[in-house]
């Protein structure tokens, strides 16, 4: 049923769109959908944001990873996974996000006959993970060509690098088989790993449907079924530029993608999916391991009751003064 | 970054820097979507002959597929010496890139590069062949 | 609060069986608690038990098993100052079994 | 007082299975099983700290006898935390379940229960979380990945926050670095507003406030206890020593956990303290007000830690001390490194540490102005300060536990092996897998160490141990060094059960046994009265 759900709601919106874009509501899907989506997408990330800045961050907990830096420099420091500056903090928080630092730590635990635990190396949820990411993001930034007058250089230089194998016509894009693969991958072994499928959601599901979605969609337009690909970006531009026009004759397949690329978006901020700005809120990768040289202050720290020396003192005097301890008050 | 503002501006400066790109690159910039121009003195002709201007197969179909065509032309006369295509309406073409498309389509700034380049796709049609002398009327 | 029923009395115990008053002991009660055990307290089981209730009494405390040992080696002789004698006459731990019957709390060993 | 078995090595271990399967977990209420909970805390030790809902109550009985409004003060209290703690918001909101956490704890990986696997026991919360403070839960419910608080619930969550060391080995590998042990952090916080914490954390808490340490030694047991070591010390090497106590004017402060005054094997760690100060001739004292560097307060909420930390500098303070060294000790240092400053600082009455013998100065600690006694040993031993024989050491093939908190809240990884290198001959690490950064708990942190839940002890020890299995196959080894004052007391009870013959020492025995005091006899044994290699026939 968790599964199944998920797979029900991506499904029923691709109906939704594909019936829209038949009924003639190209403009409800076209114009209406996208702006609502990016806007919700926009605010819903900054209250989100607002929401986690609203709370302080009351102590310096990072995960240290490697030595620290020590009082004297014959202990070589672990200057990355246990930073002390700014610098260092810089240099793991960017392993992490642009290369899954954590991640590819991971190992994977047996208990073999013994008893005898084993800890192999584990790298395919890092490597799927990163192709993942990766080639999400260079699809996302390869379609600003549809979003741009006299698309830039930088552009054009992606798209022929991600379909530098010149195959099929039009060019097959690397990206859009790995990010498909890598999916597919996420989504079996939530599904095949017991570990994994134990402890998984509807809502871990359905970003992954919604997402595989969202790449067939794509696929089938560019590849198999065709768009009005010069409308499209007519349309993206109007979109764009405020002055939305819907050209005729897009196919409906684009208003299914387009929709579930709005929904995506609307979905965004209140989900799982803010991890994209969560990971660099994260207490215990974003600091430094400074403590004991530079003082960290809690805003809300207040006096707490305490039991003084004086009340010790009172408790216990005759028998500190039996045994000979040096005693405040006689 | 230990309050709420920073958070969010540090949002809203990455938004407007990453999402914002194609705003404030268009800006100024016509939006225009491409018009081609059918006005070679090839295409002409064929008008005057066949009463309309017409291409190997219907409009739309050529506009989603051109480049399936032109790939299953090359493949049929470089590999097998085929040089006949029959369209969708039983007529005979020669498949020749230089010879029958570039022949109506002599006018390549006008007639390619208009999509092509609005939609900043490079086809490497022009790795082999040498574009043709612009011609239109 | 579990209870135990004793001599028409009902004495607080912890979870563990351990009293909670120190004041609820006597002498027929360790006697009684040991013979659940199935356990005939001898001279020298009484040897540990009085020197655990002495020592609390000073300290507030069970004393570790290394203080225990030494005492009971100057007060029975050197020969049954070891842990193995302690074991012989407490065959659940010196420390908890016969705190048990001390009327002594459950030690804490290491926090 | 029904009598709990711990199942023996071989039924344990048959008894984990890593596949979970079955029911959905939101579906299936904990089932609390003998031997692996620890008793309820007793209202006396929390009426003695003024914590709220104080009681006697049983885990193991239906009725917990919860106040009326128990919903209310739980999601209240959650409520505060969220506003309190940015680490709490953002680890209820990120996490994206991709399990790499699942098999890193040392609870699941001895037990299989999936309620073990980190992020499973973070969504326990995380679902209640969804319910009341998120839109979607509130709307959607379960389909939203939300949870009604029942009492099943409730208790749930008691449970497996008991079940949780504290140990951080999953916020290492999280992509996110989301650390279960600050969602267990608040888990017992919250636990506490409802009186219910457990009998082995409270009563040292109670203890640790009144008496100044987690065993209740008062200002003269700790002084009988540490003469009995310094008879000890007069025996071996026929030298008296002769420390102070609440000294004024001193230099330094001493603090070490109240476990090495008075358990075997720490305090013969303590007697390695107390001979390298006096062959140092180091101007220290001890305190009995400050006689804890442990902090069980941590186990229970952020305020009470803080009160019970606050005696450190209070008495630093009072004793006008320069600067303070601490002893070895696991968790003392992640509290002493991440927080101390932060709750009772600034210590702008100290002096940065300097060491008198060797002139190095700490700046490392140039905040806190203290340091850990590793690090003041290994300086001393690098800077040739010592007269060291390892092989007063030989009949040991070490194998050393990095503690959680020192790697992983703090980074404390080369100083003790440096020493340990220097004061004996045979030295093996365990694999890598399971030392440094990623180091398996003892299985028994944050006051699991009763005795009452000793199966789940055995369980969470289950990776250690086998490390330790490991190594004493392949190279013998039969001493298991550690820092950590509750490493030492737990780690016995679980080498005795799943490698026996290897024993556990602290780092500073092993110094002191290796030390060549000036003006000692010709010793015949080590610490702990045994012969030492070669004079066996004596």
């Amino acid at each position: 049923m968790k599964i199944l759900l998920p797979l029900f709601v991506v499904v029923a919106l691709v109906v939704i769109a594909f019936a829209g874009a038949q009924a003639n509501l190209q403009a409800f899907f076209g114009i209406v959908v996208p702006y609502a989506a990016v806007a919700v997408f926009i605010l819903g990330f900054i209250v989100r944001a607002l929401k986690w800045g609203s709370s302080p961050v009351p102590f310096r907990i990072p995960t240290t990873a490697g030595q620290m830096k020590s009082f004297a420099p014959w202990i070589k420091q672990n200057k990355i996974d246990n930073p002390s500056s700014r610098l260092g903090v810089f240099a793991r928080m960017a392993l992490e996000v642009l290369v899954f630092r954590s991640l590819f730590r991971n190992t994977k635990t047996e208990l073999h006959d013994g008893p005898k635990l084993v800890y192999g190396s584990e790298k395919f949820l890092w490597l799927a993970g990163l192709a993942f990411h990766w080639s999400f993001l260079i699809i996302f930034v390869r379609h600003f060509r549809f979003f741009m007058q006299d698309v830039p250089f930088v552009i054009k230089i992606m798209e022929s690098l991600d379909s530098f194998l010149q195959i099929g016509a039009p060019l097959l894009y690397l990206t859009d088989v790995v990010l498909v693969g890598a999916v597919t991958y996420l989504f079996l072994r939530r599904v095949v790993m017991p570990q994994i499928k134990f402890i998984s959601l509807p809502a871990d599901y359905f970003p992954l449907f919604l997402i595989l979605g969202i790449a067939l969609s794509g696929i089938l337009m560019r590849y198999f079924t065709k768009v009005h690909i010069v409308g499209v970006k007519g349309l993206v531009m109007g979109l764009l530029s405020f002055s939305p026009v819907i050209p005729e004759g897009i196919g409906s397949i684009f208003y299914v993608h387009l929709f579930l690329v709005s929904v995506l978006l609307v979905y965004f901020p209140m989900s799982k999916l803010m991890h994209m700005g969560g990971v660099f809120l994260s207490p215990t990768r974003n600091m430094a391991n400074n403590n004991r040289e530079v003082r960290h202050i809690n805003p809300w720290n207040y006096p707490v009751h305490v039991h003084t020396y004086e009340e010790y003192e009172n408790d216990f005097r005759e028998k500190m003064k039996k045994a000979g301890l040096p005693v405040e008050k006689e | 970054m230990k309050n709420a503002g920073t958070i969010v501006i540090v949002v809203v400066v990455g938004f407007v820097a990453f999402f914002g790109f194609p705003f404030y690159y268009n800006i100024g910039k016509a939006n225009e979507a491409p018009k081609l121009k059918f006005d070679t003195p090839a295409i002409l002709e064929w008008e005057k002959v066949n009463g309309k201007k017409e291409c190997v197969e219907p409009k739309e179909f050529m506009r989603g597929e051109h480049m399936q065509l032109l790939n299953q032309w090359r493949d049929s006369v470089v590999r097998n010496g085929d040089r006949v295509y029959v369209n969708s309406q039983g007529r005979s073409f020669t498949m020749s890139f230089q010879n029958t498309c570039m022949n109506c389509h002599s006018n390549k700034k006008d007639f390619c590069d208009k999509c092509h380049n609005y939609l900043g796709v490079k086809p490497y049609c022009w790795g082999c062949h040498i574009a043709p002398k612009e011609k239109q009327s | 609060m579990a209870t135990l029923d004793f001599q028409g009395k009902q004495i607080e115990v912890d979870d563990d069986g351990y009293l909670m008053n120190l004041d609820d002991w006597t002498k027929d009660l360790a006697v009684h608690l040991a013979q659940q055990d199935s356990l005939e307290l001898t001279e020298a089981h009484w040897e540990v038990i009085n020197f655990l209730r002495d020592y609390y009494k000073q300290y507030q405390i069970a004393p570790m098993i290394k203080i225990l040992v030494k005492e009971i080696g100057k007060a029975m002789g050197p020969e049954k100052g070891n842990t193995k004698y302690l074991y012989e006459l407490y065959p659940a731990g010196p420390a908890k079994q016969a705190c048990r019957y001390a009327g002594l709390p459950k030690p804490t060993g290491c926090v | 007082m029904a009598k709990v078995t711990t199942p023996k090595p071989a039924e344990l271990v048959t008894s984990i299975d890593l596949k979970p399967s079955g029911k959905e977990w939101m579906d299936t209420p904990a089932e609390i099983k003998p031997g692996t909970f620890c008793w309820g805390a007793k209202a006396k030790n929390l009426n003695i700290v003024e914590f709220p809902n104080a009681r006697d109550w049983n885990p193991s009985e239906e009725d917990w006898k919860l106040p009326e409004n128990w919903q209310e003060i739980f999601l209240t209290g959650m409520k505060n935390l969220l506003d309190k703690y940015r680490s709490f918001k953002v680890f209820m909101d990120i996490c994206v379940r991709c399990g790499a956490c699942a098999d890193k704890c040392h609870f699941f990986i001895g037990s299989g229960d999936p309620k073990n696997m980190p992020v499973l026991r973070a969504e326990l919360l995380r679902s209640v979380y969804r319910r009341y403070f998120t839109t979607s839960g509130k709307l959607l419910g379960k389909t939203a990945g939300g949870r009604e608080l029942t009492i099943d619930v409730l208790k749930e969550l008691w449970y497996y926050f008991y079940q949780c060391t504290e140990c951080r080995r999953c916020s290492l590998f999280c992509p996110y670095g989301i650390d279960t042990a600050e969602i267990t952090l608040m888990g017992r916080e919250l636990m506490n507003l409802l009186g219910l914490n457990t009998d082995w954390i409270s009563g040292p808490v109670a203890n640790c406030y009144m008496k100044g340490n987690h065993l209740g030694l008062e200002p003269h047991a700790i002084m009988n206890s540490i003469e009995g070591m310094i008879d000890d010390i007069e025996t071996i090497t026929g030298i008296r020593i002769n420390p102070s106590f609440n000294r004024k004017g001193a230099e330094i402060l001493f603090v070490t956990p109240s476990g090495d005054l008075f358990a075997d094997p720490g305090t013969f760690t303590c007697m390695g303290y107390l001979m390298l100060f006096h062959e140092l001739g180091l101007d220290y004292t001890w305190s009995t007000y400050a006689s804890e560097g442990g902090n069980f307060g941590f186990f229970t909420s952020n305020e009470m830690a803080k009160r019970l930390n606050s005696k450190i500098y209070a008495e630093a303070k009072r004793l006008g001390v320069k600067w303070i060294i601490g002893g070895e000790c696991g968790h003392m240092w992640r509290v002493l490194t991440q927080y101390m400053d932060t709750w009772n600082g600034p210590a702008d009455f100290l002096e940065v540490p300097v060491s008198p013998i060797t002139g190095t100065r700490f700046d490392t600690s140039r905040s806190t102005k203290m340091i850990h006694i590793t690090e003041f040993t290994a300086d001393l031993i690098k800077n040739g300060k010592l007269k060291l024989d390892p092989s007063r050491n030989d009949d040991l093939i070490v194998t050393y536990h990095d503690s959680c908190n020192t790697s992983r809240g703090m980074g404390l990884l080369e100083e003790p092996r440096y020493i340990i290198e220097n004061v004996c001959n045979h030295f093996h690490e365990m694999p890598e897998n399971t030392i440094r950064e990623q180091t398996f708990c003892c299985g028994s942190g944050t006051g699991l160490n009763a005795s009452e839940n000793m199966e789940l002890r055995m369980r969470g020890g289950f990776p250690r141990a086998n490390a330790v299995k490991f190594v004493k196959d392949r190279h013998g080894v039969n001493m298991l060094a550690n820092i950590c004052a509750i490493d030492r007391a737990t780690l016995s009870a679980s080498m005795d059960y799943w490698v026996p013959g290897v024993r556990v020492t602290g780092v500073h025995e092993m110094v002191a046994n290796a030390l060549v005091m000036k003006g000692e006899k010709e010793r015949e044994t080590n610490l702990r009265g045994e012969p030492l290699p070669g004079k066996e026939g004596n």
